[in-house]
C-alpha cells in the first residue's frame, strides 16, 4: 500500500479535472459519484497506508514522484512524508472529507452549480492532502495556498450575492498576510539552512541554533505568522465568521474540520523550531488563551446558527493552539482530529436545521425543533456535549489532556490552565444556549413565518430535510463523536518521548474540570432552556442588555472585539483612500508636466507665429539688427 | 576731378536701404511693399557700384547686373503674385494673408 | 562731378522718402522713378555709365512701365487712397522706425572706420564685357535662368 | 545560420503578408500563420540543435553566426543562441502564434499591414534576443519599437493617438540613452584596443573607471528598465496597453516587456559588473517600491486592460528584483517569471480583448456576473488570474518565489517590502473576479437584446489558445525544471563571469 502513497491526491485531482472538462454536462448522479468517490477512494487507501504503516511500526518514509526544481541547492521535490501525524491528517481529511461530500450530494442536490462545487470540493481535497504530506515546506506550501484558493472559491461559491463575494475575498486576502509572513520564513529557512526539506531543517536547526538565539526566534515567529492566518487565530482571526456565507458542508469541511486545523499542523510539524524559540512557543499559547476566551465571548452574543458554531471553531483551535505552546503536541493533534469529527457534526446537523429551515439561519427564529427535527437534535446534542467536554465524550478526553498539559507549564501554568477552564465553562455556555435556543421553547419559526409569508400551512413548512447520503454521514460522525476519545493518536514517534509524559495532577483539578462545563450546561438550561425559569431568564437577560455596560459590553462581544471595525480603520480604508486618491498615477502625472511644459511653450510660441507678414518681416529686421549689432559692437 | 569720400556713397546707399526698409516694414498695401523692396534692391546695387569704384574694378557692377537681374524677376513673380491676390481678395491689403498662423 | 553727387543723392533720399510716405501709388511711382534716375546720376557721377544707363533703361523703364501696367489692372482708385491715409497712423511707424534706426546706425558706424576717398576712374564697358563673358559667364547662365523661371512663373501666377 | 533564417523567414513572411492582401484579405492571416510556424520549427529545430551539442566550442553558446556589416565602425552581423536566448525565442513564437490568434477574428482593416507590423515586430523581438553585436542590438531594439508604435497608432482604441505616441517618445528617449551609452562604451574600446568594436564578448574586456562606469550603467540601465517597465519608467505601459488592440497587448506585454529584462540580465550587469553590484540596492529598492505601487494603483483602475497593465508592471518588479539580486535562485526566478508572465499576461489581456469584443466596453463598472453566461471564459479568466496572484502548481509561483529566494540572500527589507506584493496582488486580482465574473449578472446597456442571449462563450480558435497557454504554466509550475535546465549553465557562466556582486 505503501508504495502508492503518491496515488492520494490523485483521485480527487483527477475527480476535479473530470468535473471541470465535462464543463457542466455531467449529470447530478454521475458528478456526486465522481465526486464523493474520489475522496472515499482516497480514504480507502489512506486507511490502507494507515494499516500498513502501523503493521510497520509507525516507521516514517518518504515517498519521491519526481523533483520538482533544481536551483543550485534548493531542490525541493514533489515528495511525500508519511509518518504517525500525517496517517492522523490524511485519515481525518479523507475520512471526514468523503462523510462530508456525501452529505453535500443531499444537501446541494438542488443546486444549479453542482458539478462546480465538487470540483472545488475535490480540488480543496487534493490540495489539503499534499500539505499534509509534503516532506518540504515549499511543498507544504503549495497545499496551502491551494486550500487556500479553494476556501476562497467556496465561500463565494454562490458568487451572485455581492456579500458573499466580499466574504470570499477577505478570507483569502487575510490568510494571504499570514501566508506571505510564512512565506518569509522560508526564505529566512533557506538562506539559513539551505534547505526546506522538514526533516533535514527538524535535524540541522539544533545543530546550527541555541535555543532562543534570534534567527530560531524570527524563523518560527514567521511560520506562526502563516498558522495564525490560515487557523483564524489573534490577529487574523477575523475571516473566519464571515467565510460562513459559503454552503454549509464547506464550513464543515474546511472551516472546521480541516483546513483551519492546518496552522496547527504546520506549528507541530515543525515543533523543533519552536522548542528552539521558547518565547515564540509561549505567544502561541497565549494567542491560544486570547483567542480562545475572545471568541468564546463572542459566541455568547452571536444570533447566527453557522457564526456561533464558526466563533466556536476559532476558540477550539485556541485550545490547539495552547496545547502547542505548552507543548503538548499530541494533545493538539488529538484535539484537531476530534475536534474534526465533532465540529464537522455540528455543521453538517446545523445544515440540515438549515435547510429545513428554508435558509433560516438567526437561532432566534427557530425555537422546539427537537420535535420537528429529531436527527439534527440528537445529532446536535451529541456534537455541542463533545464540544463541551461532558465526561466520556471525545472532547473531553483532547481538551482534558490540554488542561493538564497547560497546567504544567513552568511559569504560567496556573494562569493558562485557569483561562482554558474559563474557556471550557464559555463553551459550554454558548454551545447549549445553542442547543437550547433551536431545539427547545416556544416554536418562533412558525410564527415568523406566519408573520412575514403569511403561510397557510406552517407545519408543511418545517420538514427535516433528510436523505440517506445525508443521514449516514451525521450517524457516522456521531458515533465518532462520542467514541473519538478512545482512538489513539499514533504521533508519540513523531514529537519524541519528551514530550509526553502522563500528566499528573490534584483530585481537585480533574473534579473541576468535569463539573465547570456541566455548571455552564446547568447555567445554559437555566437561562434559555427550561420552562419554568424562561421568565426569569429572560428577564436577566433583559436586564443585563438594558444596563448601559451589559448593552456596551454585548455589542463589544457581537462585533467579534471590535477588531474587524479596527481593521476597516486601520488598513482598509487607508488603502481604499490611497486607491482613490492616486487613481491616476502621480508618477504619471509627472510626466505628464514635461508633456504639459512642452504644450505650454509650443503655445507660446505659436503665439509668434500670427500669419501676418509685416510681423515676420520686422522679426527678421530684428534678427538681422541684432546679429549685425552682435558683429559691430561686441 | 574732386573727390568724393567713398563712405558717403554707402551711406548714401545705407540711407536708401533703410528708407525701403521702412517701407516694407510699415505699409501694407503690397504695391507700395513690392516697390519699397524695389528700393532696398536698388540700394543694394548702389552700395556695389561704390564699391567697384571705389577698388577702380568692374566686378562690382557685374553684380549690379545680377542684381539687376534679380530685381526684374522678382517684379514680374511679385506682381504675377499681386494679381493674383487681388483676384481672389479683391484687396492689396497683405494683413488679409495671415493663412500662415501657427 | 562732386556737387553733381552730393545733389542727386539729395533728390534720391527725398524721393525715396516721399515714395515710402506717399499715399496714391501713381504718385509713389514717379517719386520711385525719380528716385531711380537720380541714382543713375549717382552712378554716372562714380565713373559707372554702363551702369548708369542700364539703370535708367532697365530700371526706370522697363520694371517701372511693368508696375504701371499692373496698376492698371488693379484699377486703384480713391477709396483706397483713403485707406491708405487711414492705415498711416504714427504709432504704426515707431516699433519699424527705430529698428531702422539702430540699423542705420551700426550701417554707419563700420562705414566711418574708414577713410578713403573715391578718384572716379570710369570702368569701360568693355571690361566689364570681358569680366562678364569670362569669369563670370556662369553667372551670366544663372541669370538668364533665373529670368527664364521668372517669366515662367509670372506667366502662370497671372493667368485666369 | 539557422539563426539567420529565424529572422528573415518572419521579416519575409511580414512583406509577404503586405504584398499578399492585394490577392485576398483573407490571405495575409494564413501568410502570417505559415511563417510563424516555420519560425517556430526553427526554434524547435535549434532546441534539438542545442540539446545535441550543448556544448559548442564556443563555450555556452550553441550556435554562432557572424557576418561583417560596417567594418569602418568594426560593426558585424553577429548572433548567437544560448540557453537563456533559446527560452526567450520559445516564449516569443509561442506568443506570437497567440497573438495571431488573437487578431485572427480581430483585425479586419488593413489586414495585410497589421500581419506584417506584427511579424516584423516578431523579428525585432527576435533579432535582440539573438543579437551580440552590440549596435546590431541596437537596430533590432528599433526595428521592434516602430512597428508596435504603428499597431498602436492605427488599430488602437478610442485613445490610441495618444497612447502610441506616449508608447513612443518614452521607448525613444530611453533608447537614446542606450544609444549613447553603446557609442561610448565601443569609443572606450577604440580608446584602449586601438579599433572600434561593438562585440559583446569584445565590450567586456574595456576597464572603465568607477564613475565613467557608473553613468554608462545607468544609461544602460534606464533604456532596459524603462522597456521593463521599472518603477518611475512605467507611465507609458499603462496607456499603450489600454489602447493597443489585443495582439499588440499580447506582444507588449508577452515578450517586448521581457526584452528589457533580458538586456539587464545580458548586457547591464555583464558589461559593468561593479557599478550594478553598487547600483544593486538602489534598483532592487525601486523594484519592491514598483511592486507595492503598481499593486496599488492596479487595485484602483476600472478600465480592465489598464488594471491588467499596472498588475504587469507589479510583477515585472519582481523581475528587477530577481536580476539585481544576482545569484542563481534570483536570475532563474527572473527568468521563470518572464516566461509564466508572458503566459499569464499575454493570456489576461486576450481576456480582456475577448471581453471588449463582446461586450463593446473595457469599464469594470458595466460589467459583472459574467459567470453566469460567460461560464468558459470565466473559468479561463479565473484560472489565470489565479496563476497571476502566484498560486503555487503554476508557472508564476516558481518565478516569484525563486526571485523573492534570491533577493532574500541580498537584501531582507526589500525582500519583506516586495513580498507584501503577494498580499496586494491577491487584492487586486479576486476584486477582478468578483466585479466582472462575480455577483449580479451586468451587462452593459443594448448587450441584452441581443440575438440569442448576448455574448457568446469561447470559440473554438479561442479555447485552443487559452488552453495551450494554461497547459504552460500548469508545466512551468509542475515541472519547472524543464526550463530551468536551459538556463542554469547560461546564468552560472555569468555569475561566474562577474563575481557575485548583489549576493551576501
Amino acid at each position: 500500500m505503501q508504495e502508492w502513497t503518491g496515488l492520494l491526491p490523485v483521485f480527487p485531482l483527477a475527480g476535479f479535472l473530470l468535473l471541470v472538462l465535462s464543463r457542466g454536462r455531467m449529470s447530478r448522479g454521475i458528478a456526486g459519484v465522481i465526486g464523493a468517490g474520489s475522496v472515499g477512494l482516497s480514504f480507502l487507501l489512506a486507511l490502507g497506508i494507515a494499516i500498513a504503516t502501523l503493521n510497520n511500526g509507525g516507521q516514517a518514509y518518504t515517498t519521491v514522484l519526481w523533483q520538482w526544481m533544481q536551483v543550485g541547492d534548493f531542490a525541493p521535490g514533489f515528495s511525500f512524508y508519511v509518518d504517525g501525524l500525517t496517517l492522523v491528517m490524511i485519515l481525518v481529511i479523507s475520512g471526514v472529507g468523503f462523510l462530508i461530500h456525501l452529505y453535500a450530494t443531499g444537501y446541494m442536490a438542488d443546486d444549479p452549480g453542482f458539478a462546480r462545487f465538487f470540483s472545488y470540493m475535490n480540488l480543496f481535497v487534493a490540495a489539503m492532502l499534499v500539505l499534509v504530506l509534503a516532506d518540504n515546506l515549499l511543498l507544504l506550501y503549495l497545499g496551502w495556498e491551494g486550500v487556500g484558493l479553494c476556501s476562497y472559491l467556496l465561500i463565494g461559491f454562490w458568487y451572485d450575492k455581492p456579500a458573499n463575494g466580499y466574504a470570499a475575498r477577505k478570507a483569502f486576502v487575510v490568510t494571504r498576510v499570514g501566508d506571505t509572513s510564512m512565506a518569509i520564513g522560508l526564505f529566512l529557512l533557506f538562506s539559513q539552512l539551505g534547505t526546506l526539506n522538514i526533516q533535514q531543517m527538524l535535524t540541522l536547526a539544533p545543530q546550527q541554533w541555541a535555543v532562543g538565539s534570534g534567527i530560531a526566534v524570527a524563523a518560527s515567529a514567521l511560520l506562526l505568522g502563516g498558522a495564525v492566518g490560515k487557523s483564524a487565530q489573534l490577529p487574523l482571526q477575523t475571516w473566519l465568521p464571515d467565510a460562513m456565507a459559503g454552503p454549509t458542508p464547506i464550513s464543515a469541511l474546511i472551516h472546521a474540520a480541516t483546513m483551519v486545523t492546518a496552522g496547527v499542523y504546520l506549528i507541530a510539524r515543525t515543533h523543533v523550531l519552536f522548542e528552539l524559540a521558547p518565547s515564540v512557543q509561549l505567544l502561541v499559547a497565549f494567542i491560544g488563551l486570547a483567542t480562545l476566551l475572545m471568541s468564546g465571548f463572542t459566541a455568547l452574543t452571536q444570533t447566527d446558527i453557522k457564526r456561533i458554531l464558526a466563533y466556536s471553531t476559532i476558540s477550539q483551535i485556541g485550545y490547539m493552539f495552547l496545547a502547542l505552546g505548552v507543548g503538548a503536541w499530541s494533545a493538539a493533534v488529538f484535539h484537531l482530529m476530534t475536534h474534526a469529527f465533532f465540529k464537522a457534526l455540528l455543521f453538517l446537523a446545523a445544515g440540515t436545521v438549515i435547510l429545513s429551515l428554508h435558509h433560516e439561519q438567526d437561532i432566534f427564529r427557530m425555537g422546539a425543533m427537537r420535535r420537528r427535527l429529531p436527527v439534527s437534535f440528537w445529532c446536535f446534542l451529541v456534537g455541542s456535549a463533545a464540544l463541551t467536554a461532558l465526561p466520556f465524550t471525545s472532547g473531553f478526553y483532547s481538551k482534558d489532556e490540554i488542561l493538564l498539559a497547560a497546567l504544567h507549564q513552568e511559569h504560567y501554568g496556573m494562569l493558562l490552565w485557569s483561562g482554558g477552564v474559563l474557556g471550557a465553562f464559555l463553551t459550554a455556555l454558548y454551545s447549549f444556549r445553542l442547543v437550547f435556543v433551536v431545539f427547545f421553547g416556544r416554536d418562533r419559526h412558525q410564527s415568523h413565518a406566519t408573520a412575514s409569508h403569511g403561510h397557510d400551512d406552517p407545519q408543511a413548512a418545517v420538514v427535516e430535510a433528510m436523505s440517506p447520503v445525508m443521514f449516514f454521514p451525521l450517524l457516522l460522525l456521531g458515533l465518532l463523536a462520542l467514541g473519538g476519545g478512545f482512538i489513539h493518536v499514533p504521533v508519540d514517534a513523531v514529537f519524541g518521548s519528551g514530550a509526553q509524559e502522563e500528566a499528573h495532577a490534584s483530585q481537585l483539578v480533574h473534579t473541576l474540570m468535569i463539573l465547570i462545563p456541566i455548571a455552564g450546561v446547568m447555567i445554559a438550561w437555566f437561562v434559555y432552556g427550561s420552562r419554568s425559569y424562561q421568565k426569569a431568564g429572560e428577564h436577566l437577560r433583559e436586564q443585563l442588555l438594558a444596563s448601559g455596560i451589559g448593552r456596551r459590553l454585548h455589542r463589544f462581544w457581537f462585533s467579534g472585539w471590535g477588531m474587524d471595525t479596527l481593521y476597516e480603520w486601520v488598513f482598509v480604508r487607508p488603502f481604499l483612500t490611497l486607491a482613490a486618491l492616486n487613481r491616476r498615477d502621480a508618477v504619471d502625472q509627472i510626466y505628464g508636466w514635461v508633456a504639459q511644459a512642452a504644450r505650454v511653450g509650443n503655445s507660446a510660441v505659436v503665439m509668434l507665429q500670427t500669419g501676418n507678414l509685416r510681423w515676420y518681416a520686422i522679426s527678421l529686421v530684428g534678427g538681422l539688427v541684432i546679429v549685425i549689432g552682435l558683429g559691430v559692437w561686441r | 576731378m574732386d573727390a568724393i569720400p567713398y563712405e558717403h556713397g554707402l551711406i548714401l546707399a545705407a540711407v536708401l536701404f533703410v528708407c525701403g526698409l521702412l517701407g516694407v516694414l510699415t505699409r501694407r498695401n503690397i504695391v507700395f511693399v513690392l516697390m519699397s523692396l524695389e528700393i532696398m534692391l536698388n540700394a543694394c546695387g548702389l552700395a556695389f557700384v561704390v564699391a567697384s569704384a571705389r577698388w577702380q574694378h568692374a566686378e562690382g557692377q557685374i553684380m549690379y547686373l545680377m542684381i539687376l537681374t534679380l530685381a526684374a524677376a522678382e517684379v514680374a513673380v511679385g506682381l504675377g503674385l499681386i494679381i493674383q491676390m487681388y483676384r481672389r481678395f479683391h484687396t492689396v491689403d497683405i494683413s488679409v494673408l495671415n493663412e500662415m498662423k501657427g | 562731378m562732386t556737387l553733381l553727387f552730393y545733389s542727386a543723392g539729395a533728390i534720391a533720399l527725398i524721393a525715396t522718402l516721399s515714395v515710402i510716405i506717399s499715399t496714391n501709388v501713381v504718385h509713389a511711382l514717379v517719386y520711385l522713378i525719380i528716385s531711380l534716375l537720380s541714382v543713375a546720376v549717382i552712378f554716372f557721377a562714380l565713373g559707372a555709365p554702363f551702369a548708369a544707363m542700364l539703370e535708367a533703361i532697365v530700371y526706370a523703364g522697363a520694371i517701372m512701365v511693368l508696375f504701371l501696367f499692373v496698376m492698371m489692372m488693379l484699377n486703384l482708385g480713391q477709396a483706397t487712397e483713403d485707406e491708405e491715409r487711414a492705415w498711416m497712423r504714427p504709432s504704426l511707424w515707431i516699433g519699424p522706425g527705430v529698428l531702422s534706426g539702430i540699423l542705420l546706425l551700426q550701417f554707419v558706424s563700420t562705414m566711418l572706420t574708414h577713410d578713403v576717398t573715391l578718384a572716379p576712374v570710369e570702368v569701360s564697358v568693355r571690361d566689364i564685357s570681358l569680366l562678364l563673358f569670362g569669369p563670370w559667364l556662369l553667372a551670366v547662365e544663372l541669370a538668364s535662368m533665373l529670368l527664364l523661371a521668372g517669366l515662367i512663373a509670372a506667366y502662370h501666377l497671372a493667368k485666369k | 545560420m539557422i539563426v539567420w533564417w529565424l529572422i528573415a523567414v518572419l521579416f519575409l513572411g511580414g512583406a509577404l503578408a503586405w504584398a499578399s492582401e492585394a490577392l485576398d484579405s483573407q490571405l495575409p492571416r494564413v501568410v502570417a500563420l505559415l511563417a510563424l510556424l516555420g519560425s517556430a520549427a526553427l526554434v524547435l529545430g535549434l532546441a534539438l540543435a542545442g540539446q545535441a551539442n550543448p556544448l559548442s566550442p564556443q563555450g555556452q553558446w550553441w550556435v554562432l553566426a557572424d557576418a561583417s556589416w560596417i567594418p569602418r565602425f568594426g560593426i558585424r552581423f553577429l548572433v548567437g543562441v544560448d540557453g537563456l536566448s533559446l527560452l526567450m525565442l520559445l516564449l516569443t513564437v509561442f506568443l506570437g502564434l497567440m497573438a495571431l490568434g488573437a487578431a485572427w477574428h480581430e483585425i479586419r482593416e488593413r489586414s495585410g499591414f497589421f500581419y506584417f507590423n506584427l511579424l516584423w515586430t516578431l523579428a525585432g523581438v527576435v533579432g535582440v534576443f539573438t543579437a551580440l553585436d552590440l549596435f546590431l542590438f541596437f537596430f533590432f531594439w528599433e526595428v521592434m519599437l516602430i512597428p508596435m508604435y504603428l499597431i498602436i497608432a492605427i488599430w488602437g482604441h478610442e485613445n490610441r493617438a495618444y497612447a502610441a505616441m506616449k508608447f513612443f517618445l518614452f521607448t525613444q528617449v530611453s533608447g537614446l540613452l542606450l544609444l549613447f551609452a553603446i557609442v561610448c562604451l565601443a569609443w572606450f574600446h577604440a580608446q584602449q584596443f586601438g579599433v572600434f568594436s561593438f562585440d559583446y564578448f569584445a565590450l567586456q574586456d574595456v576597464v572603465l573607471e568607477g564613475r565613467v562606469q557608473t553613468w554608462l550603467m545607468l544609461g544602460f540601465f534606464i533604456g532596459f528598465a524603462t522597456k521593463l517597465p521599472a518603477f518611475p519608467f512605467h507611465a507609458w505601459l499603462p496607456d499603450a496597453h489600454s489602447q493597443a488592440p489585443t495582439a499588440g497587448s499580447v506582444l507588449l506585454a508577452g515578450v517586448l516587456l521581457k526584452t528589457g529584462a533580458y538586456g539587464l540580465i545580458r548586457f547591464t550587469v555583464p558589461l559593468f559588473p561593479e557599478a550594478s553590484a553598487s547600483f544593486a540596492p538602489f534598483a532592487m529598492g525601486l523594484a519592491a517600491v514598483g511592486i507595492l505601487y503598481c499593486a496599488k494603483l492596479a487595485f484602483a483602475q476600472q478600465d480592465l486592460k489598464r488594471l491588467i497593465a499596472y498588475t504587469s508592471v507589479s510583477h515585472m518588479g519582481f523581475v528587477l528584483l530577481g536580476v539585481y539580486a544576482w545569484n542563481l535562485y534570483g536570475l532563474q526566478g527572473a527568468v521563470m517569471t518572464m516566461l509564466a508572465h508572458g503566459f499569464s499576461a499575454a493570456a489576461l489581456f486576450m481576456i480582456a480583448g475577448a471581453l471588449q469584443h463582446r461586450l463593446h466596453t473595457r469599464d469594470m463598472q458595466r460589467m459583472g456576473g459574467l459567470w453566469s453566461r460567460l461560464p468558459m471564459l470565466s473559468a479561463m479568466a479565473l484560472f489565470f488570474t489565479v496563476a497571476a496572484v502566484g498560486m503555487p502548481g503554476l508557472g508564476n509561483f516558481i518565478g516569484e518565489f525563486l526571485s523573492l529566494l534570491g533577493a532574500f540572500q541580498a537584501s531582507r527589507v526589500a525582500t519583506v517590502f516586495a513580498a507584501l506584493g503577494l498580499v496586494l496582488s491577491a487584492v487586486y486580482s479576486l476584486w477582478v473576479i468578483q466585479k466582472v465574473f462575480h455577483g449580479p449578472l451586468l451587462l452593459p446597456a443594448g448587450q441584452e437584446r441581443e440575438a440569442a442571449g448576448g455574448p457568446a462563450d469561447l470559440g473554438r480558435v479561442e479555447l485552443l489558445c487559452y488552453g495551450l497557454m494554461a497547459l504552460g504554466l500548469l508545466w512551468m509550475g509542475l515541472y519547472p525544471q524543464s526550463f530551468l535546465a536551459h538556463s542554469a549553465s547560461v546564468l552560472e557562466a555569468l555569475l561566474q563571469q562577474t563575481g557575485t556582486p548583489g549576493g551576501g
